[in-house]
């Protein structure tokens, strides 16, 4: 052991335990164990992957991220990160990042038919503003369209928002977190008139059981996964029941592993809601106070295209989301037709399993925690599924208290932050405001500083609508940022490629890696990602996060953002905006969109000497003033006030995120609870302050049965998801070594039997085929997922493995989510179908690997 | 019971009772030997000859011992002891997902292989002790998931003292410890081998536990955390 | 349909790298063109050498050198603490679990492994004979700051 | 694990008028040196041990001391002090995760 070694450790040491302690270690004290050349610089900014917002702490040496862990400080996860947190630092290095813009060119000139080849930004804004004038021109706001992300940073969703509705005023703006939680969101709003969870993480601690539907945390939220494994083990009391069609690591640290058929989760919790009623375990006077009931429509279709024979045959296909006022009876006699005996029957889980959930929620004395993710949300009756959790929560009073709380994890990192609450979806405008009601829109555009009645009315294309709106050639100009859609929309082949390459469409891509995306795009744009630029993000649990820009983007790459903006210099309102409209306020004529929306004496207001000295910020140094602070302090001006109460800009690069509202400067952790929540009226206990009668609805719902079952010909589930070690569709963690090694490849996992009546063995290549398209994979009988006779499971991330091509794009019909676990595959050797042997191409991969 | 046989001490009812019925016995006795068919079955042989005697004594032995031989060797397949639910549905479920069900070479180990000794007298044992996991199917003592997960513990542990008794006997009959290869195993599995096994300091289930099956309750079993 | 699009996107992204073998590139950006299908490549072997990897960075959790397959990981056992708890390195020279590994949420130090650290594999994973799809130009801090005892600067791929 | 060379930070957090008395303990203890913290009431203190039983000892010793709210471990690595591990060129194993 050499000195200088021993003392570099030292020196690593003492930085982290300075950081951890927020204490700044003084110069000499620094000098004494490391030299200049060994120091890093750590800054904390959260993980960029899920919803659980984990706490990073990054080392940055020489201009890159060397070194990544576990923010001490971080409330959500106290130094721990998971796997792909941890390797974090390497997710920017991969060396195929694009570093210049591509285009699709011919003869030097761009050629849809040509082949991507880099040009300046200036050829590729150019060729796009261009298209995009065109399109506007010739078809309207309603040919162009842009499909955002989840994974946004705050201020790229909103200028992404307010440069599509009120620049090219088109709602066609959709995050992909429509295939993620659209169900969540919609249900919130339905039930309580306002988004996102009434609880926090801090209920992971005051639990007695945890009832998991649909969730598989283990792999998808590991380290809320430690929390709550934490409390099982550390209280002897506190139980975990996992609902679940197979068998997976969560159902492993679970004390009951409820595996039930595809679908009938929708019958189960009905099942539970009769039994507490029958039980007498109804919180009268709760119920009394604090909540009305309503019938929702049924027979309501399954989102499948409208000539499709399942719309043509629903009942209420064209008014899902209307539901009737009703009463306790109407509710309770729903309800009744699910006994155990049915419950069993439709569910196939043993009655003793579903009487001791049923009685874990009927009991007063046991605090219940329920947590759900895409088993619940990607399901053709979502919104339903969502309502019968908050039904049960309702009945029962267990709701907006330490302990008690049905929570919806998210999947993305700002799946609640941009997607949600800054307001992408198709029908949204920020903190919950919708387009269709006119008084929100004006709001809006007094907030915005824009003419009045720019802003349009009519819901836009959400994200499946917009693949088949491509298809048609109904949508013309397509931005996408931010995701990897081509891979992870549903019934790609079919429904989303088509789009692509629709002869009358410009593709736009921007992303940092070529993914599938990308490389079906006619234009691809280099993007900055995480740390590369400076961010916010939203968590699950309604906290804020701030990062600095730590490093810069390699080459020309440049921030969604900045790309944003950039695109908005190109067009003037003249060319956008209605004559009749510019000429009741021609103060705004012959402006730039950029001026209009972005110089617009609000977003520009904060100077460059706002910004905290030492940071590198690309975007606000090219404009002359602090863009994210006038971005963010615009956009919070839609909340404070109104319950969605964000703290002052600063407040956020100082603090490990709060927890809106966050009101005198202090956050709220339980809301809707007198004493917790500051917005709830003294003396009333209770308030659901977000609908008007300050009521939370409860939605009788029956079950309806899936999109797509299995029979003799296609005569298995398929159930799609992820794994622990990639993020979604892999463009990061696929290119970090040590992620790619530890799951090198999709598989499809199946059980032995199903496998053996097959004559298939573990290892061996298959098709898998649905009546939309076929792809192959091999079989694996073991490992970390036991799906039961009947049912395979396939992750999406393997770009080679493209499971999207036989997924069925059926969604919830109110929520217009996908409906991504539940369709009917066959399963059969790749060599050896008959009628048509596989044209094996050569394994290209080969050698020794 | 009556009054006067209250006063009866503990273990004498046997004896106690005997001396009163002495008729009842012998009488019995005599009428049994008086059958005409007992007499000629216990009277020595007049009329056949030794050869007969000899040869379908032996026939008769080959037909009851070929029978005993099939009927035991129907009990000892994989097939019939997942003909139960209870070994179906739990253990050998499991089983399909480890490494005896598939493996490189395809051998494959089913239930009897590692549960029922290859040695005759051992196997017998065995399945006299198994008539105790009949008596458990007819009375439904595991017939559910629930309460087999409650008697994991229990089941393991009996087959685990079996195999801790026996030196691994079924583990050894096919992998052996002469012929093994180290260099053919990983370093760990090598090292570890090298001073646990073939020391004589530990037997395989000593280490390997939960190799085909899924564990119960580790809590308080040596080498578990 | 596009049949160069590949290389010229190869050479455009990773300029003169090299690091992304054109057989390798469906694998990580889809078929080309994307409707066209696709073989499975071959599942991966375990790694089982018992070699310990360097670590990028002093936080990064180590890989599991050795195959997991069948360890117990659930309510009733924890096959990893058969060999790292502290009491069992001994015999199985393994190494410990990291003394951090001892403290709760709160802080404290317990006289065992904390039962947020029980999920073992959410941190560390094991890994495959698969050899990675693209280079990873990720840098040791060490190249940075000791640049002369380092001639290299690549992580491992 | 013999001849092995841990590395470890605390943070130690106590009451802020005993910070400078606890933190000259501190200085005393066998591989304990306190980098700072002192205003703050949170020492920042790295230690050198042979064995992390060393590091549970010595950190049970301070959180004893009189004045101390609380001792926190944020980070340990160790080395061998022989490094042998010559496959990969580098002696830097262990297990640390903060």
């Amino acid at each position: 052991m050499d000195l200088s070694r021993r003392d570099l450790m030292k020196a690593q040491a003492a930085a982290a335990a300075a950081a951890a302690a927020n204490v700044a270690l003084p110069a000499e004290a620094q000098n004494i164990t490391l030299g200049e050349e060994l120091r890093l610089k750590w800054d904390k900014a959260p993980c960029r992957f899920c919803g659980t917002g984990c706490g990073v702490m990054v080392g940055v040496k020489d201009g890159r991220v060397v070194a990544t862990h576990g923010d001490m400080r971080a409330e959500v996860n106290r130094g721990l990160n998971c796997v792909k947190g941890y390797f974090l630092s390497k997710i920017m290095y991969g060396a195929d990042r694009l570093t210049r813009p591509l285009m699709r060119m011919r003869d030097g000139r761009f050629d849809k038919q040509g082949e991507l080849q880099p040009v300046s930004w200036d050829q590729a804004f150019d060729t796009m503003a261009a298209h995009w004038k065109k399109v506007l021109k010739e078809k309207g706001p309603e040919a162009v369209g842009m499909f955002g992300s989840g994974q946004w940073t705050l201020w790229e969703g909103y200028a992404a928002s307010k440069l599509m509705r009120a620049g090219f005023r088109s709602n066609n703006l959709d995050p992909n977190a429509r295939h993620c939680m659209a169900s969540a969101a919609v249900t919130f709003i339905r039930t309580f008139g306002m988004d996102e969870p009434m609880g926090c993480y801090d209920d992971f601690e005051h639990a007695d059981a945890f009832v998991l539907w649909g969730s598989n945390m283990a792999e998808m939220h590991p380290i809320l996964w430690t929390r709550v494994t934490d409390r099982r083990l550390s209280a002897e009391h506190v139980r975990i029941h996992t609902l679940s069609t197979f068998e997976h690591r969560t159902t492993d640290l679970s004390d009951a592993a409820v595996i039930f058929r595809p679908g009938s989760d929708l019958a189960i919790l009905n099942y539970i809601a009769n039994h507490i009623i029958q039980a007498g375990a109804v919180n009268r006077d709760f119920v009394g106070k604090h909540v009305n009931f309503r019938l929702a429509n049924t027979d309501i279709g399954y989102g499948l295209r409208p000539e499709h024979v399942l719309e043509q045959r629903a009942q209420h296909a064209g008014d899902a989301q209307v539901s009737q006022a009703a009463d306790f009876d109407a509710y309770a006699r729903l309800v009744s037709e699910y006994t155990l005996d049915r419950a069993h029957e439709l569910s196939g889980v043993p009655k003793s399993q579903l009487e001791a959930l049923a009685k874990l929620y009927a009991d007063p004395k046991t605090k219940v925690m329920s947590l759900w993710t895409m088993g619940f949300n990607q399901h053709v009756r979502g919104v339903w599924a969502n309502h019968m959790i908050y039904n049960i929560h309702l009945l029962t009073g267990k709701i907006s208290e330490p302990g008690n709380s049905p929570f919806s994890l998210t999947g993305q990192p700002s799946a609640c932050g941009t997607a949600r609450e800054v307001g992408t979806f198709s029908h949204r405008l920020p903190a919950d405001m919708q387009v269709a009601n006119p008084e929100h829109r004006k709001l809006a555009e007094q907030l915005w500083k824009i003419p009045e009645g720019l802003l349009p009315g009519k819901v836009g294309f959400h994200a499946v609508q917009q693949d088949r709106m491509l298809k048609d050639g109904k949508l013309n100009a397509y931005w996408i940022m931010c995701n990897n859609n081509l891979q992870t929309a549903p019934n790609t082949n079919n429904e989303t490629y088509p789009g692509y390459r629709n002869l009358e469409n410009l593709i736009v891509c921007s992303d940092p890696y070529p993914t599938v995306t990308a490389m079906a795009a006619d234009i691809v744009l280099p993007t900055a990602m995480w740390v590369e630029k400076e961010g916010g993000y939203g968590n699950a649990e309604r906290r804020t996060h701030f990062w600095h820009q730590l490093v810069d983007a390699p080459g020309e790459a440049r921030s969604d953002l900045w790309q944003l903006m950039e695109f908005s210099k190109r067009f003037t309102t003249d060319e956008v905006w209605p004559a009749e409209i510019l000429e009741k306020a021609p103060e705004y004529r012959g402006k730039s969109l950029f001026d209009a929306l972005f110089r617009n004496g609000q977003v520009d207001r904060f100077p460059l000497s706002d910004m905290a000295p030492g940071y590198e910020n690309r975007e606000s140094k090219e404009y002359g003033f602090y863009v994210q602070k006038g971005l963010f302090e615009e956009y919070a001006s839609f909340g404070r006030g109104h319950g969605h109460d964000l703290a002052p800009f600063d407040t956020y690069h100082e603090v490990r995120g709060l927890r809106w509202p966050v009101v005198d400067g202090k956050e709220t952790r339980w809301r809707y609870r007198e004493g917790l929540d500051p917005y709830v009226e003294k003396g009333t206990g209770i308030q659901f302050y977000g609908n008007p009668d300050k009521r939370a609805n409860i939605m009788g719902a029956p079950y309806e049965p899936p999109a797509e079952a299995p029979d003799a010909e296609y005569d298995l589930w398929l159930v799609t998801g992820r794994v622990l070690e990639h993020w979604h569709s892999g463009s990061m963690t696929l290119r970090v070594p040590e992620l790619y090694k530890a799951f090198p490849g999709a598989i499809l996992f199946m059980h032995p039997e199903d496998a053996q009546k097959r004559g298939l063995r573990r290892g061996q290549e298959v098709r898998i085929a649905s009546r939309r398209g076929e792809i192959r994979s091999r079989v694996e009988t073991r490992g970390r997922n036991k799906v039961p006779r009947g049912v395979v499971f396939v992750p999406f991330f393997d770009a080679s493995q493209l499971i999207n091509k036989v997924t069925l794009d059926a969604t919830d019909p109110i929520s217009k989510q996908t409906d991504y676990k539940k369709c009917a595959v066959k399963v059969v050797a790749a060599m050896n179908q008959a009628g048509a042997p596989a044209p094996s191409e050569p394994d290209a991969r080969g050698g020794p690997r | 019971m009556s009054g006067a046989e209250k006063g009866t001490p503990p273990g004498g009812g046997g004896t106690g009772a005997s001396p009163r019925r002495p008729g009842l016995i012998r009488r019995l006795w005599n009428w049994f030997w008086g059958l005409k068919l007992v007499r000629v079955a216990t009277s020595p042989a007049t009329s056949f000859s030794l050869a007969f005697l000899t040869l379908g004594g032996f026939g008769a032995g080959v037909v009851f011992w070929g029978g005993f031989n099939t009927a035991l060797e129907a009990t000892n397949t994989t097939e019939f002891c997942i003909s139960c639910h209870e070994m179906e549905s739990n253990v050998y479920e499991e089983l399909r997902g480890t490494v005896h069900f598939t493996n490189r070479s395809g051998v494959r180990a089913g239930c009897p292989d590692c549960h029922v000794p290859h040695n005759w007298t051992q196997k017998i044992a065995r399945k006299m002790q198994a008539s105790k996991e009949v008596w458990g199917h007819v009375f439904g003592s595991i017939d559910t998931r629930e309460k087999f997960l409650g008697m994991r513990r229990h089941l393991a542990e009996r087959e685990w003292i079996r195999m801790a008794a026996n030196d691994s006997l079924e583990c050894r009959n096919c992998h052996s410890t002469e012929s093994m290869d180290l260099s053919k195993q990983n370093p760990r599995a090598a090292a570890a081998h090298e001073r646990f096994l073939f020391s004589g300091e530990r037997t395989c289930i000593d280490c390997h536990k939960g190799i085909a099956h899924r564990l119960p309750d580790m809590t308080g079993v040596p080498g578990w955390h | 349909m596009r049949p160069r699009l590949l290389f010229t996107a190869m050479a455009v992204a990773c300029l003169g790298a090299g690091a992304l073998l054109a057989q390798d590139a469906p694998r990580l950006r889809g078929p080309d063109p994307f409707t066209r299908e696709q073989a499975a490549p071959p599942m991966q072997r375990p790694i089982t050498n018992d070699i310990r990897v360097k670590r990028n960075y002093p936080d990064q959790p180590p890989v599991i050198p050795h195959a997991i397959e069948g360890y117990a990981l659930d309510l009733n056992a924890n096959k990893c603490m058969s060999c790292h708890a502290r009491r069992f390195t001994e015999q199985s020279q393994a190494p410990m679990i990291s003394v951090t590994h001892y403290q709760d949420r709160e802080g404290n130090t317990l006289g065992g492994l904390a039962p947020r650290r029980y999920a073992c594999l959410a941190c560390h994973v094991p890994q495959t004979e698969a050899r990675p799809l693209v280079d990873n130009r990720f840098v040791d801090m060490d190249v940075l700051t000791e640049p002369e005892r380092h001639s290299g600067g690549r992580s491992n791929r | 694990m013999p001849d092995a060379f841990h590395v470890s930070s605390l943070v130690v957090h106590c009451r802020r008028e005993r910070a400078a008395a606890i933190a000259a303990v501190l200085r005393d203890m066998d591989g304990m040196e306190v980098h700072g913290g002192v205003p703050e009431g949170k020492l920042v203190v790295t230690l050198e041990t042979a064995t992390e039983g060393d590091i549970v000892e010595r950190l049970n010793q301070v959180q004893l001391l009189d004045g101390v709210l609380a001792a926190t471990l944020v980070f340990h690595q160790f080395e061998p002090s022989h490094p042998r591990d010559s496959s990969t060129g580098s002696s830097s194993y262990g297990s640390l995760t903060p």
